[in-house]
């Protein structure tokens, strides 16, 4: 093994979008056997980096160089020739096809004229998903699967191939903890083979556990790289956002006021059966559970997207039905949806526009939309949430993923609701962001809304709830004030064993 | 049993059905409104609806491949049509004045070559721009139909050769050579859907096209690929239908491309791509021809067959999606 | 002002290229016949391409509502047809609102399958295609419906009159023009419009009634395919059955040419009617070049093509597709 | 013993002389008690209109009458029919000359002669007018591809110069049997040409569709000579703005092809070529003739 040679390296890439300058001379380099962590806020080019080196984009200028030979990456096709494999930070399957197919997609095992052959490709795979330890099997439709099932098939990619290097964009962002064990071991054996890894990730417990060195971008330039042994949090996060981070929970005391929502016996088909809780005005509800136990479901179906089977909802103490999202919203319910790209964001609308959506029948001026109001909106919302875009009339789905989040999150602010549900609201969202967030759902709360947060991330959830209500299989198995609350017993809950049940 | 199980069943056989229904209510109603002394289920005439079933039925196969790369292609009757004229107009070229009659395999070759280059100039033009495959097709439907009226202008384009005619009409083992043309089709691009590393990879592509390339599927050339079968299977489709009739009016095939979507519609394939089945298909084939077959049968005139037609489509479309509806807890969107 | 880097020029070129084209054919038709450029000539055809325009106004709002409708050339034949009948049976004020209500009707249980029921609109309009033709047939018995008196009747203003020395099918054709471009580019209903096609899950999930905005993009579709039908009828004061055969695909090519994406979302009224005006000046150049009506078969073809090709290639800033 | 005859149409639906075709036809049947009827319609598709001839050979009736979409396209199921000894009568247009031998008659009107005399109509007029030498005419003919288009632009063009050496045709353009496009063809011919004397039609349909066009346009004392006279083109030719047509009833075709197929199953004699007379009608003579009903 030849120490000194990196497995890749970048050197000088300039990518510019129209508006945009993505990166700026980027230089980067990964040696064999490495996990090398790529950080940044969002929109710090992080994904734009490696869809260069995937093959996805081509640089302005710069050169990527394999085994000290320059190379152009013209194609993904090409980039796997080259070893390296790319996990990409959304979903990239066909639901269709089986687990078996999307695995070796692009690579299909075959026999003479051009058939498949189907035997080799479920056992290689059934090989793969044994390594993994995962519950499903090679011939099982990928549609079928839950989003984090769906995350291991993507990851199970990185095993198909000789791999010279692997970059794995955001890959933990839906999965559980047990996943990331087996993810975090997988990772393992690949560094052992001698396999350099890039990982990206806004999850710093992570990044402390598995990386060995740690380079930072900030606003597309290249901001240095740091062995992760010598380094901390702080350190690292000054070099991403310029500044320090206050961390401390917001310690704002607040009176609790009346019940807002109040939710009895509430069941719907199979997702979920007899919830029963109730939020008052001032307070923040975290549900933590296992992804598929149902958290989502609840949240959709107070917001008028599902009809529930059984059970009732008051809001303000009065009974009330709920038939769609516009009874939602004239009910002052508002969601920020699991899936921003397929729920959130209208992609190909400008800022401004998708921000408004929701109360564009309210803001008008005789019969027409009233644009000056909604540039306030946005202005406003803009300054608090810290978007970065270069100004309203950008298109949305040119925002990096994290930016993009926060038009969502501005755009349910901006309506005041009464009772705000956020669902992942952090998912893919850099640090110095996600306090905000954090700060800002504590800071709604002391003004006096009710909200509810979704959240399969465990520090997030005991960091901003009153109090939490652990859900397992469709079913509330506990609820946690926050002082009776600790890592163990909430884990306990989420896995179905509850202390009665236990004892 | 996983839930669902059933509703896949009836949705996989539901063609069938459909098509036993449709002889069982064209049998009944025919001994009262047939004029004809024959049963409608006459072996005969179901041979015969095998023998019709062809012209479109093959251009069908095609148009499969392309829906379930999440493509379209309206061109396929122009293609029809200009394959058409090559196939005639070749064999009175100067050139090949001393072949005799093989000049015929050199004028199918000259037809199925036509269908091919101008499947790939649809195939290249989305390739290469990026351009959504309808808007393309349709464009070239309009272009092709005009190369068509440039080549003769408003003139038919005729040829009868009585040797292709003869091999055209014959039968074989009791079936027509039409009708062993489509079931050939049928069975190779079975083949090449459920049993090839190009077949699987279509439904991918179809699926989630950035999926595909990121996983390194030349997405554009295979693209192309489909694109050509289907100018070449609608080349075919000319190719046995006008060996037989042996002159083409230039606005002949049009609509077609309305009554191959219809069929494949029918047979189950999804118009948002990743999901269908040449079976099926043949089945949708089957089904439509019938439906015309057994409304003439019994005495419906034109406006009603329009009527119907355009009805059980729809009903059609209605049907599939009941069986998709999963309960009322389902997700409003 | 931006500066007019190499870019920036390609991108003007690109975005503005069906304009150029436009303008071009223009210069072009002028230089090969003298007469193209006369105000009688441009009166005439915009004159005739009222009709198809006023019909690519209401699918303009379809196609923006991510749908598609291919039975407005049915449904003008319909519309034309049963104006006519009416005319003699009721007289022509109350035939003009019977004629309309039926036609809405028809746009409404369009409008209830694809918004309400959730189905395929392609498949939908094809069926309806059908079905209307055959519908179409069975009202007129398969016989052309004419007007008894046309020299009497006050019905042929829409089609043949002018105000102030303007063409009333023109008129008719501008002023939809402006209230539907306004409706679409300055009101909430037009808003939810691009946003149901845009992303119709997101919109659902912004509380926008999506089965109602699209049940109303069919309803204009079809009130504006009745206006059609009643400029067609009253221009000729009578009609065959296939009056409107084939109409859908020239539609469809306008609103295309006009820049507005099949997937939904994106498109204005003042590029469809742009699109209409160069199908309209292609046909009529073609012509009058002494060039046979299907050149214009292979200018249509090859226009829609550059069209759409340069502006998806402006917004991805590359010519050719990244394909691989 | 009932003799069962088969007809398969062109494209019933598509004009009124079709639709009032397919009607006399029925009604003519069922007035004949030894007559049984199959009524199909193509629909204008060549590939549909085999099938029905396979249909109906199958069926195994008596005789089958075909109005022909493509004049040589249909002549292989044809021979078809002939093979299985089932006579076939072609009725209104004719098919090619290959065919000629696999059919019993042709009932219809001769598109060709029809062509002629509107050149006549068209010329007698000019000389009347003394425009003969220098009069300047287009041509809007029928659906491209229609045998009955071609036979009836072959035979007005064929015959215009024998009759008027110097009338000079100057464009012809297609309008598909259909007003409305016929009348957009019209206006750009009539910004074209400064001077157009008259327009040959290849039906009255397109012939109205081409006069309301000159009026729109406020150019009178264009001399419009149709085809098929139609309800709107007498209804114009009293009005004084069309001049003339060839009268053809659908009634008499429809008839004389029921006449024609039932004489040949009985066994008499009948005429290969089966014409029945489409006289010259003109606003002159248009009192001897009733209005057409369609
Ligand atoms: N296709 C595109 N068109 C225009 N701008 C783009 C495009 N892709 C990315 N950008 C811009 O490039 C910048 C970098 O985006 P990138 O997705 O690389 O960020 P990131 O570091 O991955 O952020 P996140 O952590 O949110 O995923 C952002 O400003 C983004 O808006
Ligand atoms: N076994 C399964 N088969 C099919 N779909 C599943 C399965 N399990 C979960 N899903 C789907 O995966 C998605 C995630 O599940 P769900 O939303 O219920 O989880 P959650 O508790 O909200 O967790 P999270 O919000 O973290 O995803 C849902 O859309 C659900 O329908
Ligand atoms: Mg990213
Ligand atoms: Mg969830």
């Amino acid at each position: 093994m030849t120490e000194a040679i990196p497995a890749l390296r970048l050197e000088g890439i300039v990518k510019t979008f129209p508006g945009v300058r993505a990166l700026d001379n980027v230089s980067f380099s990964v040696m064999p056997g490495e996990v090398h962590a790529l950080m940044g806020e969002n929109g710090a080019g992080k994904s734009t980096l490696m869809k260069v080196l995937g093959g996805i984009h081509r640089p302005d200028e710069g050169r990527i160089i394999v085994n000290e030979k320059p190379v152009v990456m013209t194609s993904p096709l090409e980039a796997k020739a080259k070893g390296i494999v790319f996990i990409h930070q959304e979903l990239s399957l066909a639901e269709e096809l089986s687990v078996a197919e999307n695995i070796y997609l692009g690579e299909l095992p075959r026999k003479s004229f051009g058939r498949v052959d189907w035997k080799t490709l479920y056992e290689r795979t059934n090989a793969i998903l044994k390594k993994l330890r995962v519950g499903f099997d090679a011939k099982a439709r990928v549609g079928d699967l839950s989003i984090a099932n769906q995350q291991m098939v993507e990851i199970a990619r990185a095993l198909t191939v000789d791999a010279k290097a692997v970059i794995f964009d955001e890959p933990t962002a839906s999965l559980t903890d047990a996943e990331k064990v087996v993810l975090f071991d997988v990772i393992a054996d690949l560094k052992a083979q001698g396999v350099g890894i890039i990982y990206i990730s806004h999850r710093m417990e992570e990044i402390f556990r598995i990386t060995d060195r740690i380079s930072v971008l900030r606003d597309g330039q290249y901001r240095g790289t740091l062995k992760t042994a010598e380094t901390n949090e702080d350190e690292i996060t000054q070099l991403m956002i310029g500044r320090k981070l206050d961390l401390s929970r917001n310690a704002i005391h607040h009176e609790l006021g009346d019940v807002a929502l109040k939710v009895e016996g509430l069941s719907c088909g199979t997702f979920f059966q007899d919830i029963s809780f109730e939020v008052r005005r001032g307070e923040v509800v975290g549900f933590y559970g296992l992804v598929g136990a149902g958290r989502t479901e609840i949240a959709e179906t107070l917001f008028g997207l599902r009809e529930p089977t059984a059970g009732k909802i008051y809001l303000e103490g009065q009974e009330t039905r709920i038939h769609s999202p516009a009874d939602a919203i004239a009910r002052g319910i508002s969601l920020v949806p699991e899936d921003r790209k397929g729920q959130g964001l209208v992609l190909g609308m400008n800022c401004r526009d998708n921000m408004t959506l929701p109360q564009v029948d309210d803001l008008k001026a005789g019969p027409f939309v009233a644009e000056g109001s909604e540039i306030a909106i946005f202005d406003q919302y803009r300054d608090r949430l810290d978007i970065r875009t270069p100004g309203w009339k950008q298109l949305v789905g040119n925002l990096s993923g994290g930016n993009q989040q926060k038009i969502v999150i501005g755009k349910w602010l901006s309506m005041h609701p009464s009772v705000l549900i956020v669902d992942e609201p952090t998912r893919g969202i850099d640090v110095g962001s996600k306090s905000e967030i954090h700060n800002l759902i504590r800071d709604l709360a002391a003004h006096g809304y009710a909200v509810i947060v979704i959240s399969s991330e465990m520090p997030e959830v005991l960091h901003v709830s009153d109090w939490i209500v652990a859900m397992f299989s469709g079913r509330i198995m506990r609820t946690f004030t926050s002082d009776e609350v600790t890592e163990d017993n909430l884990i306990q809950a989420i896995s179905g064993i509850t202390p009665d049940k236990a004892a | 049993m996983e839930p669902g199980t059933l509703s896949t069943a009836l949705k996989r056989g539901a063609i069938w059905g459909f098509i036993i229904l449709e002889l069982i209510f064209f049998s009944v109603a025919g001994k009262y409104l047939s004029l004809s002394d024959k049963a409608f289920m006459d072996l005969d005439n179901m041979l015969l609806l095998l023998k019709q079933s062809a012209p479109i039925g093959i251009i069908a196969m095609g148009m499969t491949i392309v829906m379930i790369n999440r493509n379209i292609d309206l061109s396929v009757g122009a293609t029809f049509a200009l394959s058409a004229i090559v196939l005639l107009d070749s064999m009175t070229w100067p050139v090949f004045a001393g072949l005799g009659d093989f000049v015929i395999p050199v004028a199918w070759g000259l037809a199925l070559a036509t269908g091919l280059v101008l499947g790939a100039l649809n195939g290249l033009i989305v390739w290469k721009t990026g351009v959504d495959a309808f808007i393309v097709t349709l464009g070239s439907m309009l272009g092709y139909r005009g190369l068509v009226f440039m080549y003769n202008g408003e003139q038919p384009t005729s040829h009868l050769n009585w040797t292709l005619v003869d091999f055209a009409e014959a039968d074989f083992l009791g079936l027509h050579t039409p009708t062993w043309f489509l079931l050939a089709v049928t069975a190779a691009i079975w083949f090449l859907m459920t049993k090839t590393v190009h077949g699987r990879n279509a439904y991918a592509v179809g699926d989630n096209r950035e999926a595909a390339v990121n996983a390194g599927i030349r997405v554009g050339p295979h693209m192309m690929i489909n694109f050509m079968i289907t100018g070449f299977l609608a080349a075919l489709s000319a190719v046995v239908f006008y060996s037989e009739s042996g002159s083409v009016n230039p606005n002949d095939g049009e609509l077609y491309e309305l009554w191959v979507i219809t069929a494949v519609v029918l047979g189950g394939t999804k118009i948002t791509g990743g999901a269908g089945s040449v079976i099926s298909t043949f089945g949708g084939v089957l089904a439509i021809q019938l439906l015309r077959k057994g409304l003439v049968h019994i005495g419906a005139n034109t406006e009603t067959v329009n009527l119907v037609i355009g009805l059980i489509l729809i009903a059609v479309l209605f049907l599939d999606r009941q069986l998709n509806i999963k309960g009322k807890e389902e997700l409003k969107v | 002002m931006a500066s007019l880097n190499k870019a920036n020029i390609g991108g003007f070129l690109a975005r503005q290229g069906i304009l150029i084209a436009f303008v071009l054919f223009m210069i072009g038709f002028t230089i090969a016949n003298d007469r193209f450029l006369g105000l009688d000539n441009i009166t005439g055809v915009i004159r005739s391409s009222a009709i198809l325009g006023v019909m690519a106004l209401g699918v303009t709002f379809v196609v923006i509502s991510g749908n598609l409708d291919l039975s407005v050339g049915s449904m003008m034949s319909f519309s034309t047809i049963v104006v006519l009948d009416l005319h003699d049976k009721l007289g022509p004020s109350l035939a003009i609102p019977a004629m309309f209500a039926m036609t809405l009707c028809l746009g409404a249980f369009i409008g209830f399958l694809v918004g309400y029921l959730k189905l395929n609109s392609l498949i939908v309009t094809l069926g309806m295609l059908s079905a209307i033709h055959g519908l179409t047939l069975i009202y007129s018995g398969g016989k052309n419906m004419d007007i008894a008196d046309k020299e009497g009747t006050w019905f042929s203003v829409f089609g043949q009159s002018d105000i102030v020395g303007i063409p009333v099918p023109i008129l008719m054709f501008a002023l939809l023009a402006a209230f539907l471009g306004i409706v679409l580019a300055k009101t909430p209903f037009g808003r939810k419009v691009y946003a149901v096609g845009g992303n119709g899950v997101a919109a659902t999930f912004s509380g926008i009634r999506r089965a109602r905005v699209v049940f109303a993009c069919y309803i204009m579709s079809s009130f504006c395919v009745a206006t059609a039908g009643l400029i067609q009828a009253s221009r000729s004061l009578g009609s065959q059955n296939t009056v409107g055969q084939g109409l859908e695909l020239e539609v469809l090519a306008a609103v295309i040419l006009g820049g507005a994406s099949l997937m939904g979302g994106s498109g204005t009224i003042f590029k469809t009617v742009i699109g209409v005006l160069i199908l309209g000046f292609i046909q009529n150049g073609l012509l009058l070049v002494g060039l046979q009506f299907y050149a214009q078969y292979i200018v249509t073809w090859i226009i829609i093509i550059l069209a759409v090709w340069l502006d998806i290639a402006a917004k991805r800033g590359k010519l050719w597709s990244p394909i691989a | 013993e009932t003799m069962k005859i088969g007809i398969t149409q062109n494209n019933v639906g598509v004009d009124s002389y079709q639709t009032t075709y397919e009607k006399a036809f029925i009604k003519a049947a069922d007035a004949n008690p030894d007559v049984e009827t199959v009524v199909l319609d193509a629909g204008g598709d060549v590939a549909r209109q085999i099938a029905q001839m396979e249909d109906l050979i199958q069926q195994e009736v008596d005789a089958i009458i075909i109005w022909p979409t493509n004049g040589e396209a249909v002549i292989p199921a044809v021979r078809k029919a002939y093979k299985a000894g089932i006579p076939v009568i072609v009725t209104n247009s004719n098919i090619a000359e290959p065919g000629f031998e696999f059919v019993k008659s042709f009932s219809g009107p001769d598109n060709i002669t029809q062509g002629s005399r509107a050149a006549e109509i068209m010329c007698d007029k000019f000389k009347a007018m003394g425009i003969e030498d220098k009069a300047k005419i287009v041509q809007i003919s029928g659906q491209p591809g229609y045998t009955t288009a071609i036979e009836r632009a072959k035979g007005f063009e064929d015959r215009l110069p024998e009759v008027c050496p110097k009338v000079t045709l100057m464009e012809t353009q297609p309008g598909d049997w259909n007003r409305e496009k016929s009348q957009k063809v019209m206006e750009a011919f009539l910004v074209k040409y400064d001077h157009i004397d008259g327009v040959y039609a290849g039906d009255d349909n397109m012939g109205v569709g081409a006069l309301n066009a000159a009026k729109a346009a406020g150019r009178d004392g264009i001399i419009f000579v149709g085809a098929t006279n139609f309800a709107v083109g007498y209804e114009a030719m009293e009005r004084g703005e069309y001049w003339g047509s060839i009268y053809q009833s659908p009634v008499d075709d429809a008839e004389a092809a029921l006449q024609t197929a039932v004489d040949v199953l009985s066994g008499k004699d009948v005429p290969f070529l089966n014409y029945f007379d489409t006289p010259k009608i003109t606003q002159d003579n248009m009192k001897e003739f009733s209005k057409p009903v369609f």
